[in-house]
């Protein structure tokens, strides 16, 4: 299997990893202006993605990422469960029968899932949404690829973009999901995807170094 | 938490196992998707309803499956839409030749995973119609987009197409009358007290001793304003105003009105506050032609309470007096 | 206090008041002796049955006034006997050619209020038949001389004599009904909470964070023993355990079997503890035959449950099937 | 009228605005291991004999303590309005058509009331109730009374008996009553019916100097 494959496959792992070792995290934060069930439906959907993981076909990159997206779809209720799952889906839609992902591919395909969800969640940045820290770390990424940076240095420039953008989530007024709601009242709170989001860009860039390194479910056992 | 639950992680599949095993001739479960349907449904001469919709809103839905009510329910987990697959295979597994109808509250969670299911389900040849509920005037459509939430005003959407599908009525017709009692349908809830997801085990949010939640939905969302906390007949006075003035009902009117509990909440109290709507109604020339005091659409164990108004007209009448048969009928 | 009340003086009037808005064709409400009775009553072809008790237990005794269940209840304030004038009066207003039957809990307050009331009933006229109730296995006969409480099971007293007086049975037929039906039921309760008078206004006890408290009454009176907070399934198959072995209930044995919710425990919650009874029940080669799952007899918000089981016979199961129309019979 | 019609009055009286004043205290009392109603049900029969004070038929003793009665019995519920209704209805058949009352009447009469609750309760010293307390005390009244006290003397040795043996509950199991239900676990705790018992006696014994004033609804409002 090519190394970049081994890539995604790290990726994917550590986004499955976050979202199961921070339901409780993750479930409070939704549960200032949400209804607090964004932890527990994540976690439920991604710790299902981790028992399956050695078996999860590998044919080629799209299939994969296909294979997630169903089972996120498939176990992921609330609003998280499209939202996730299509973003997974256009990803892997676009990586295809690739079973090599160049960095370009990484961007385009993160693009994808990013139209992904706003088609599905009929939202974009300013409602308040997981989108207020993704696009601009998406973005912040091909920026520093663009202009050169090697793998760690894009990472760590994008999830520090996510963070900052999700700490700004606090003085949006949320215009989607359970929180749109109370209104004015989620001002001064932060938007619980968002937050995933940033959580998810460090434990990517922080992990990078060592990714090459195979993730088998058996190293997950406690 | 003070809640009577084993593994957290299996509160709505025990609960589910519970009315399977109390309804044993009556209702059927199929674990696999979270579905609770009639035992004799589908009919091919019936059209399907199904609604879904997050857990913890019991009895909401899976106990009002049966005659005359639903033909099938399938929930999510605590206060999450169900997952798409579960719209998908439970529209399969309800599939007539006269169609499907879908009821759905009007979240961004439930909309997204009906929509996807039923692209799945058309794909694979059923016929499905929706119906979106969205009866609380504690959101203001104008301001926030996601729209009116749906809540306690789904019983008379679900009473009502599900005595006319008994009847016979095709796709077409249930969608009218369905959309129809929506339009004359307006709710509005407030808290005492949080409620307690079981997964999160504390409550959702924190009210003072001397505090209410104004306009609280049925997921533990906090409401549109906190206030002090008021006597009966105050609280009972200002949800009147704001769903009154919302459609709005006027002097002459013959209505439906009901009192829901939101789980938390002693049916002694629910009269008290019944007697006073009534009361208040009468003074505005509005005639209470039908009642509902009890728990229709809860909030897990908050203690709280929505009113809503179902405005009648002779159509209606009749379906809301249609015989009905459900798993929590136990007298 | 996190209660809909206005003066707590006022809480059990401003109930009935509701419950008779609610049912102006149905029920009769007589304010001076917190009376609500069927419209209908007293007939002369038929024997009047009339409960009463403290109020705080809804929805007995006053929203189960109906059409094969009560005639009449006269509730007393929260937890407390009615007066005795109430009870007097009361006999005299369901007085018919067939006699009036008193259906009673085993409480000190309730037996003195109904001998007293019917001495005086009796003097002018009024034939009078007693039935007490007291199912409750917390309390051990032996040890306290007032003897057994009765708790939920006398939902199923009134069931029973409700249903065939019905049909016609008459006074010393109905005794005999009520006693078996008395004598085949059992009842053990528990509590994760306390309750909250409204006139008390703070919880009669406290409860910590992971402590319940077994064999509680009805009357937020604590139990017999205070536990460490267990799971949904060791709290039922410590009150199963309880209630099985106190008639004793056998293999081969069919029973009804009811989970009854104090107040403040959600039908959700109910249907899992309602799952595991089922089951244990069926792994002691007991038959559940008919269950009920809800609020029957609630200590006003107590978060907590009761269990009960009724050995049936045919008659029983027949009486336990007939009609029946209540108050809060609202879908 | 008699001054010792004023008398009884004066007691009658003390009684009521003791139960009306101490709902709460009461209430508590009951809620330690019963069921929390002694202090409600108490001060809304009291309250009633208290509104109609003046109009009450006066036209002896035994009427006067038989319409007191009927007011209790018609407006108390649980076990106190049986319990206390017997108790004013057996002093005022003893007290009979008499317009003044002895001391030694007065015994007879608390006796007879005594006899009354014992019989309506089938209940007797021991079984932690209000018994508890107004047996040892009125034996000591008589027995003060014999000894030639005077009433002032008699009383405060009655009401200092009736403290005593009230506190002394806390030592027996609860065998009547709503507390009775949880057994072993009542011992340690109050009887709310002996406490309100001593509290009547020492407010009595604590007026009775100037128990000849007129006591007229109108000094009652607030
Ligand atoms: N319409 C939407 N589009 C994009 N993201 C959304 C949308 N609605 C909610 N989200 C994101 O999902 C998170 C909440 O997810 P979840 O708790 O599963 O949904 P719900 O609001 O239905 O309870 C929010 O914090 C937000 O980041
Ligand atoms: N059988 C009885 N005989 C005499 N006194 C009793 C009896 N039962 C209760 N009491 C007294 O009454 C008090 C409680 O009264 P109350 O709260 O009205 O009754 P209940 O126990 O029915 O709630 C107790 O504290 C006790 O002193
Ligand atoms: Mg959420
Ligand atoms: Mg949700
Ligand atoms: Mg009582
Ligand atoms: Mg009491």
């Amino acid at each position: 299997m090519d190394e970049s494959f081994a890539a995604v496959e790290y990726v994917v792992h550590t986004i499955a990893r976050t979202a199961v070792d921070n339901e409780t995290y993750f479930g409070d934060l939704d549960a200032v202006v949400g209804d607090g069930d964004f932890g527990y439906s994540m976690a439920r959907g991604f710790e299902i993605v981790l028992a399956g993981w050695d078996d999860i076909d590998r044919s080629d990159v799209g299939t994969f990422l296909k294979k997630i997206a169903l089972t996120i779809t498939g176990r992921i209720g609330g609003t998280s469960g499209p939202i996730w799952g299509t973003a997974f889906l256009r990803a892997g839609s676009v990586a295809g029968d690739r079973t090599a992902v160049t960095a370009d591919d990484a961007v385009a395909m993160l693009r994808a899932a990013i139209e992904g969800i706003k088609a599905r969640g009929q939202s974009d940045v300013g409602d308040k949404t997981l989108l207020d820290a993704l696009v601009p770390a998406v973005d912040r990424l091909a920026a520093e690829l663009a202009a050169g940076a090697d793998g760690q240095r894009a990472l760590d420039a994008a999830a520090m973009t996510a963070r900052e953008r999700a700490e700004a989530t606090r003085e949006l007024i949320a215009k989607r999901g359970r929180a749109a709601y109370t209104g004015e009242r989620s001002i001064g709170t932060l938007d619980a995807g968002a937050v995933a989001v940033a959580v998810m860009a460090e434990r990517v860039a922080g992990g990078w170094a060592d990714h090459a390194t195979p993730h088998t479910s058996s190293e997950e056992a406690p | 938490m003070k809640k009577f639950v084993n593994d957290p992680k299996r509160f709505v599949p025990e609960m589910l196992q519970g009315i399977a095993l109390a309804n044993p001739d009556t209702l059927r479960y199929v674990p696999d998707y979270n579905l609770i349907m009639r035992a004799d449904a589908p009919r091919d001469d019936k059209v399907s309803i199904v609604q879904g919709s997050g857990s913890g809103h019991e009895p909401a839905h899976v106990m009002v499956v049966g005659k005359g009510m639903l033909d099938a329910a399938c929930p999510g987990d605590v206060f999450s839409a169900p997952p798409m697959d579960y719209v998908l295979e439970t529209s399969k597994l309800l599939n007539t030749p006269k169609g499907v109808l879908h009821l759905i509250n009007n979240y961004t969670g439930d909309r997204m995973a009906f929509d996807m299911g039923r692209e799945l389900a058309e794909a694979e040849g059923v016929t499905i119609r929706t119906v979106v509920v969205d009866d609380d005037v504690a959101v203001k459509d104008s301001t926030y987009t996601v729209g009116r939430r749906g809540v306690a005003g789904n019983f008379f959407v679900i009473k009502a197409v599900g005595a006319a599908s008994e009847q016979g009525a095709d796709l077409d017709e249930l969608v009218r009358i369905g959309d129809k009692v929506n339009s004359v349908t307006r709710t509005m809830g407030m808290a005492l007290t949080s409620c307690t997801p079981p997964a999160k085990g504390s409550p959702l949010f924190e009210l003072g001793e001397d505090e209410m939640e104004m306009g609280v939905g049925i997921h533990g969302e906090p409401g549109r304003r906190r206030e002090k906390l008021a006597d009966a007949n105050a609280i009972v006075d200002e949800l009147l105003e704001a769903v009154v003035t919302d459609l709005p009902y006027e002097r002459g009117d013959n209505v439906a009105l009901m009192i829901n509990g939101l789980g938390g909440t002693p049916i002694s109290e629910l009269y008290i506050l019944y007697g006073r709507a009534h009361q208040q109604l009468a003074d505005r020339g509005i005639t209470v032609g039908r009642n509902y005091v009890g728990e229709y659409c809860t909030s897990l164990d908050m203690a709280g309470v929505s009113l809503t108004l179902v405005k009648l007209d002779d159509e209606l009448v009749s379906l809301f007096a249609a015989p009905a048969e459900i798993a929590i009928r136990t007298f």
